[in-house]
């Protein structure tokens, strides 16, 4: 009876977007201030988006111009000038204006600990200039010309008035933190319950759809969704599939989501150095299994080349190793290796032990999988689970020889190997890399993606596994429609979500069309 | 009362002889598979035979259910003991069991967890450092009371030694007594050892009851379809049916020293 | 009609494998206005007796027998509980055993001894100025009443524990070995006590379970020895003291300093092998004492289970 | 007061025990807070530079002892440092989490404990009949179901396949009263299940323990009548040495708490522990630690305190 009700509710008043409250389930990701460097960048990045703004925005394909109307490169990309958008105003009604834009960038120069990607602006921005309250140029030392997605994209510009008397912006716990110019402001948050936002009438961008926006934690989405407990969340294809055809549910298409689970080797240890020992254990894994059953196939295989399909600067045509024992098999006796019985012996006739690491308790699954598939191929295999940080800390220092764990980000490259870069040195990698942060013509930039794709597929530091499918599941209130930002919600490879801020406003004039 | 406590253990020990049957669980079925034929529970969320995870989860839980509850029993008997039979250790002994009641468990559960890896010995040994303080806080004032009983005064005199007192005459007496201590430490051991699984702290690639009911806790289609039946029910019960029969096993036993030993 | 009639009140307790039998058909009366002693080794089924009127005896405990009670003439052990439970507290008090432990350690002693009183609807001022009157009376101080029983001497508890029955306004006072555990020195203040108490409320009865023969000789006005749980002998106090009619009475006597001193013979008698249970402690045990149990002779004395005392006389 | 100081001086000893053991037990652990930044979970690396000033922010690249020294300034102050995580002061961080846990042990305990002791009383009463059987037997069902099992049963039974409860345990904005206790109830009776069985044994011990007393006989024979035998005079001598150790149960029966909290995903003090520990934020563990030693030390104190001033024989010796 309860749901029923509360159907009726929403579509009585849907039409007028009276005073209305929608609900998402989202992740507690703390106090909802601009600075979290430590705190688990997506969710608490998914929920600050709504509060704060970034000089560009990404629709569903592409980013979009936002708190920066234009901008313009001068030839060999040492400088970037920026032209503001004009009427835009922070919540406490003070107006916008470039002095912000260059007090936020000054100061994450100043503290790059800030914020994630302050330490690309530390070492590639030598001044920031503004020769009108609307104009700000940015000075670089070296050209960088992925600087307007990787870092315009995804820094939140925070009001100078109020930061510029904080002499420790880290810890600051002013009433005034809260003060951005994003579509909602910060009503109330209850540590480990919900953020409660309200509507910010003037956005510039456009009319909030509803007057209070509650991102909750919930233990059970499905449930919660089916209660009425939420009126958002998004959820495996298998458990998405029961509210696809319920009236007054929506559902976005499938998603393979940036988040892949991968496979690692430690490359300083025998006998994961031999670079073919690494691909005859990845042609061991099979990885269509591993989705089946620790998934129920919601997933799809990840390339080894380490970026997701939709990246711009994926390459097709990498060998895939696909699940082939024999070849595993022969592989190894080319190294030297020898089948007896169901087991296998090292060039010294020794029984080959292997441990593998398994980050957290949801891994177990797909750990054990992998463990059996190895076993298959005659290898002892030792496992075990260990929480977030002894793992990290375990990897860092290369006290490990297998490692299976899952991490976001994979519509970019990164600045080393995806790989605990303490442990994996590649020159050429990183040589690679440098060309295609830096190349100037698009074409040399997929060449050198494509090289560095080849390159990891051939060493093989690590397997990528598979990505899982996600699908948002929402109620049909105040004309509200979801959907994937292509390339994740800050630009630059950022949280994949399906809560863009985007579908929560009606689009206003030129600054944005549906 | 007996046949009871037996239709209660029976279960477990069933599971434990059956595992020694069937092949170690391989997650190469369908997922959710209900029960029938060739699966007589049913398959879990990763395409696990149920069965085979029950009875193989038997010898993990129970091993270390039963090796936690002696050790723990081992080191309370001691501790207790000798702070019963000694006045000068009677003090520190007890403050130090005083510590181990004061300090709360569920942190130092989970700091066990950062420094041991989550394998079943260390569970033993995590579980153990948890259940003695019981057992020395019972039998304590117990050994003290034997302590002034006359024939043990009498032992004293003719130079009996302190260990050979503890052994020869203080122990044995205090036998039933110890046996008791042992049923309710195993059974604690059980419980908790299950309760650290079912918050992640063991390792879970490792079949074990309690590590069945956290992965069948952790997936949302247990909560949505009718796979809770054969995927919670059969761990759930089986350990229950284990604690409850230790527990009235517990009932029927001496819980004091019979009161002729002087006690 | 007496103010309580006991006809053959037989008692036992369950053991592994049967029944022990502790109090075999007893059977006396009490007058009101008359104090009766129950007599007999500590151990011999004298406080089960009480124990068994006030029908406080564990469920499993098997109880035969009549109890008339002057009150209605009706049978204490036959009536309903309920109505049995409303006598107690106001037509029957009871003098528990050990004062010390009858007294609840957490409840003040006036409200303790009001009980009685507030059950039956009587107002607290009311109750307490009764109990007042009664403490005075006793010699016990009057704030007493508002202290908690481990601020009082164990001569005061006891005090107060009379106190108590005799504000209840009881016609049938049962006191449990009031001697017991008291040093000789209090013995005569214990014995003043009941005195008083006689004096306090003179239509009571008063049934005194005991060992201590001066005390019964100084208060009794009839006197019932019990061995082995059977009455041995039963008869007017003065007769008793001067002379004894049963051989184990008479052994009781002369184990008293004042009287020789004389060791009691040891051992309760034997149970189950049919003849006189005192046979095999008895002076005087000849042929049919060890054959035949005697029946209850009566005799100008009084009544004595003897064969001494058959039809053949003295 | 003699007896109570030395219960205090007893307790803080052990208190400055524990707080020593629970900074150097964080400090040596292996695992570092900054370990996760080697790539947070969207892939970014945090460099050196930026790792090296987050230690300085928390002072953690002082030696141990000079940290040691700063921990103990700061508590003396009662301040519990910064998390690293939620870079708030830890006190703000734990209370709304503790004063939800302190709201589900209330709402779960004191239920439980009124409900066991009457059981415990009826089952007293009514000694050696088939009620006392039955009663025992649930009770000891009770026990031996884990926590969470009874947990998961009642989401099962009372919110998904009855939905006469919401599934999810956190609270909206403008929740009602009504609205609150609905989401409270299953995790309260959850905990309750597990408290009740174990309060009943201890309460029927003890009240089996004073039946055997000469006053509850002495009672009897004054004609009070039997319900205020039991009410008036047995649970009366009973209630000191039963509260006492009831409230030693509290204290050890966070564990209880601990896996309702984990079912019901309910932000409590354990959820935030869990998390904490996953994150390794020295401070934050530091904290719930410290809450939790001193609610088990208050609640120890407060056993022997009662012990002490519910019984009058033992009130002006303390």
């Amino acid at each position: 009876m309860k749901r029923l009700f509360g159907w009726l509710i929403g579509l009585l008043l849907a039409g007028q977007g009276l005073a209305q409250t929608y609900i998402l389930a989202q992740m507690d990701a703390g106090d909802p201030n601009p600075f979290a460097p430590l705190r688990q960048a997506g969710p608490h990045w998914v929920v600050t988006s709504f509060v704060y703004d970034t000089l560009l925005w990404r629709d569903a394909q592409k980013p979009i111009p936002w708190l920066a109307e234009s901008w313009r490169w001068n030839a060999d990309k040492t400088e970037l000038r920026l032209s503001l958008r004009k009427g835009v105003r922070w919540h406490d009604g003070k107006p916008f204006t470039a002095e912000d834009v260059r007090f936020t960038f000054e100061l994450l120069k100043a503290r790059p600990e800030l914020s994630n990607q302050a330490n690309l602006v530390k070492d590639y921005v030598e001044r920031v200039e503004t020769p009108d309250p609307y104009a700000v140029v940015f000075r670089f030392r070296r050209p960088v010309p992925d600087f307007l997605e990787q870092v315009l994209g995804w820094e939140k510009v925070v009001p100078a008035h109020i930061w510029g008397k904080v002499d420790n912006p880290l810890g600051y716990q002013g009433p005034d933190r809260y003060v951005g110019t994003g579509p909602f402001q910060v009503r109330e948050y209850r540590r480990g319950e919900y953020y409660l936002f309200e509507a910010n009438p003037d956005y510039f961008a456009g009319q909030p759809r509803v007057t209070q926006l509650v991102l909750r934690e919930v233990a059970n989405p499905v449930l919660a969704l089916r209660q009425g407990e939420v009126d958002a969340a998004s959820l495996p294809p298998r458990l998405a599939k029961e509210f696809s055809g319920q009236t007054g549910f929506l559902l976005t298409p499938p998603q393979p989501s940036y988040f892949y689970t991968k496979f690692t080797f430690n490359t300083a240890r025998t006998p994961t150095n031999r670079r073919e020992f690494r691909q005859a254990l990845a042609y061991g894994i099979n990885r269509e299994r591993l989705i089946q059953q620790v998934l129920q196939g919601d997933g799809i295989v990840a390339s080894p080349g380490g970026l997701h399909p939709e990246s711009p600067w994926f390459v097709k045509g990498l060998p895939s190793y696909a699940y082939n024992p024999e070849r595993a098999l022969a592989l190894l006796a080319r190294l030297g290796y020898r089948r007896q019985g169901a087991r296998l012996l090292d060039p010294q006739g020794r029984e080959t032990f292997l441990s593998l690491l398994c980050r957290g308790q949801d891994n177990a699954r797909g750990c054990a999988l992998v463990k059996e598939d190895l076993e298959g191929l005659g290898l002892r295999v030792e496992l075990k689970v260990l929480e977030t940080a002894p793992m990290e800390e375990v990897l860092s220092k290369g006290e490990f020889l297998l490692a299976y764990y899952a991490h976001g980000g994979t519509f970019n490259f990164f600045q080393n190997p995806d790989f605990p870069a303490s442990v994996y040195k590649n020159p050429r990698y990183n040589e690679l890399y440098r060309v295609f942060i830096e190349a100037k013509i698009p074409g040399d930039r997929l060449r050198a993606a494509g090289e560095i794709q080849g390159l990891l597929t051939e060493e093989l530091p690590a397997l990528p596994l598979y990505h899982p499918l996600v699908q948002a599941v929402y109620r049909d209130k105040a004309g509200i429609r979801l959907f994937w930002t292509r390339g994740g919600l800050a630009g630059r490879g950022g949280p994949p979500s399906f809560y863009n801020k985007l579908a929560f406003i009606e689009p206003k004039g030129e600054v944005y069309r549906r | 009362m007996k046949i009871a406590i037996l239709a209660l253990l029976a279960p477990s020990l069933g599971l434990l002889a059956l595992s020694f049957f069937l092949p170690y669980p391989r997650a190469s079925f369908p997922a959710y598979l209900p029960p029938g034929p060739g699966h007589p529970l049913g398959t879990d969320d990763a395409g696990y035979d149920v069965l085979s995870l029950l009875a193989y989860g038997a010898r993990t839980t129970l091993g270390v259910g039963f090796l936690a509850g002696s050790l723990a029993t081992f080191l309370g008997a001691g501790i207790g003991g000798s702070a019963g039979l000694w006045s000068r250790l009677e003090a520190p002994l007890m403050r130090l069991t005083d510590l181990f009641f004061a300090f709360p468990r569920l942190p130092l559960l989970i700091l066990m967890s950062l420094y041991l890896r989550p394998d079943p010995l260390n569970a033993v040994l995590v579980l153990a450092l948890f259940g003695w303080p019981d057992t020395a806080r019972t039998l304590r004032p117990l050994v003290a009371g034997l302590r002034q009983a006359g024939y043990v005064r009498v032992a004293r005199s003719l130079g009996a030694g302190g260990v050979y007192l503890l052994t020869q005459h203080v122990l044995p007496q205090a036998w039933p007594l110890v046996a008791t201590q042992w049923i309710l430490e195993v059974r604690f051991a059980l419980m908790a050892g299950a309760g650290l699984a079912f918050l992640g702290l063991t390792d879970p690639t490792q079949p074990d009851w309690g590590v069945m009911l956290f992965q069948a806790f952790n997936r949302t289609e247990t909560f949505l379809g009718p796979y809770w039946i054969w995927t919670v029910l059969p761990p759930a019960l089986a350990l229950a049916s284990l604690v409850l029969g230790l527990s009235l096993a517990v009932l029927g036993r001496p819980r004091q020293l019979d009161p002729r030993l002087g006690g | 009609m007496p103010l309580l009639e006991v006809q053959k009140l037989s008692v036992a307790f369950p053991k592994p494998g049967g029944y022990e039998e502790v109090l075999r058909e007893v059977s006396f009366c009490l007058e009101a206005g008359e104090t009766l002693a129950l007599i007999g080794e500590s151990g011999g089924g004298k406080s089960v007796l009480i124990e068994a009127l006030l029908r406080l005896l564990p469920r499993e405990s098997r109880v035969s027998g009549r109890a008339f009670f002057q009150f209605q003439g009706r049978d204490l052990l036959a009536m309903p509980l309920r109505e049995h439970r409303s006598l107690l507290g106001q037509k029957i008090a009871w003098i528990p055993q050990a004062a010390t432990e009858a007294l609840h350690p957490l409840l003040p002693v006036g409200f303790q001894l009001a009980e009685p009183l507030l059950v039956r609807g009587i107002p607290r001022r009311e109750a307490y100025a009764r109990l007042v009157g009664l403490f005075r009376a006793l010699d016990l101080p009057e704030e007493a009443l508002h202290r908690y029983p481990h601020q009082l001497s164990g001569g005061m508890r006891q005090r107060a524990l009379v106190a108590g029955a005799l504000a209840t306004g009881a016609t049938l006072v049962l006191a449990d070995e009031p001697t017991k555990g008291v040093d000789v020195l209090r013995k005569d203040q214990t014995i003043a006590l009941f005195q008083k108490s006689r004096v306090l409320n003179p239509g009571m009865g008063l049934l005194l379970v005991t060992h201590d023969l001066p005390f019964a000789q100084a208060l009794a006005q009839k006197v019932v020895v019990l061995y082995a749980g059977k009455v041995v002998e039963e008869g007017k106090a003065q007769t008793f003291f001067q002379g004894p009619l049963h051989p184990y009475a008479q052994a009781l006597l002369e184990a008293l300093p004042e009287r020789g001193f004389k060791p009691l013979p040891l051992g309760l008698g034997r149970e189950g092998r049919g003849g006189c249970p005192f046979f095999p402690f008895c002076p005087e045990g000849s042929m049919p004492c060890e054959e035949g149990d005697p029946p209850l002779f009566q005799t100008p004395k009084g009544r004595v289970r003897c064969w001494r005392y058959g039809d053949t006389g003295p | 007061m003699r007896r109570v100081l030395a219960l205090l001086g007893h307790s803080l000893a052990l208190a400055l025990l524990a707080l020593a053991l629970n900074f150097f037990l964080l400090r040596l652990a292996p695992a570092s807070p900054f370990a996760a930044l080697e790539r947070d979970d969207l892939g970014t690396v945090f460099t050196a530079e930026q790792r090296a000033r987050l230690e300085a922010h928390y002072g953690l690249d002082r030696p141990l002892w000079a940290q040691f020294l700063a921990y103990f300034g700061r508590l003396f102050q009662g301040r519990l440092g910064e998390s690293f995580y939620f870079n708030q002061p830890v006190t703000q961080v734990i209370v709304p989490y503790l004063a939800n846990t302190a709201i589900l042990v209330g709402l779960g305990f004191f239920p439980a404990l009124l409900v066991g002791l009457l059981l415990a009383l009826l089952s007293v009463a009514f000694h050696r009949t088939p009620l006392e059987g039955g009663l025992f037997t649930t009770m000891i069902l009770l026990k031996s179901l884990p926590p969470y099992f009874t947990a998961m049963a009642l989401l099962l039974l009372l919110a998904v396949l009855w939905p006469l409860f919401p599934t999810t345990a956190t609270s909206l904005p403008g929740m009602g009263f009504g609205e609150n206790l609905r989401r409270l109830f299953l995790p309260a009776l959850a905990y309750a299940l597990w408290e009740v069985g174990t309060i009943y044994l201890v309460a029927r011990g003890a009240l089996f323990s004073v039946l055997g007393s000469p006053f509850v006989a002495y009672a009897r024979a004054k004609g009070v009548p039997e319900s205020w035998v039991y009410l008036r005079h047995v649970l009366r001598a009973a209630l000191p040495p039963l509260l006492a150790r009831i409230t030693l149960l509290l204290a050890g029966s966070l564990g209880g708490v601990f896996f309702v909290e984990r079912v019901f995903a309910y932000p409590g003090l354990s959820t935030l522990a869990l998390a904490a520990v996953g994150r390794f934020d020295y401070p934050l563990l530091e904290g719930v630690f410290l809450v939790s030693l001193g609610a088990v030390l208050f609640l120890n104190l407060l056993a022997d305190l009662l012990l002490a001033f519910l019984d009058p024989r033992t009130r002006e010796a303390a």
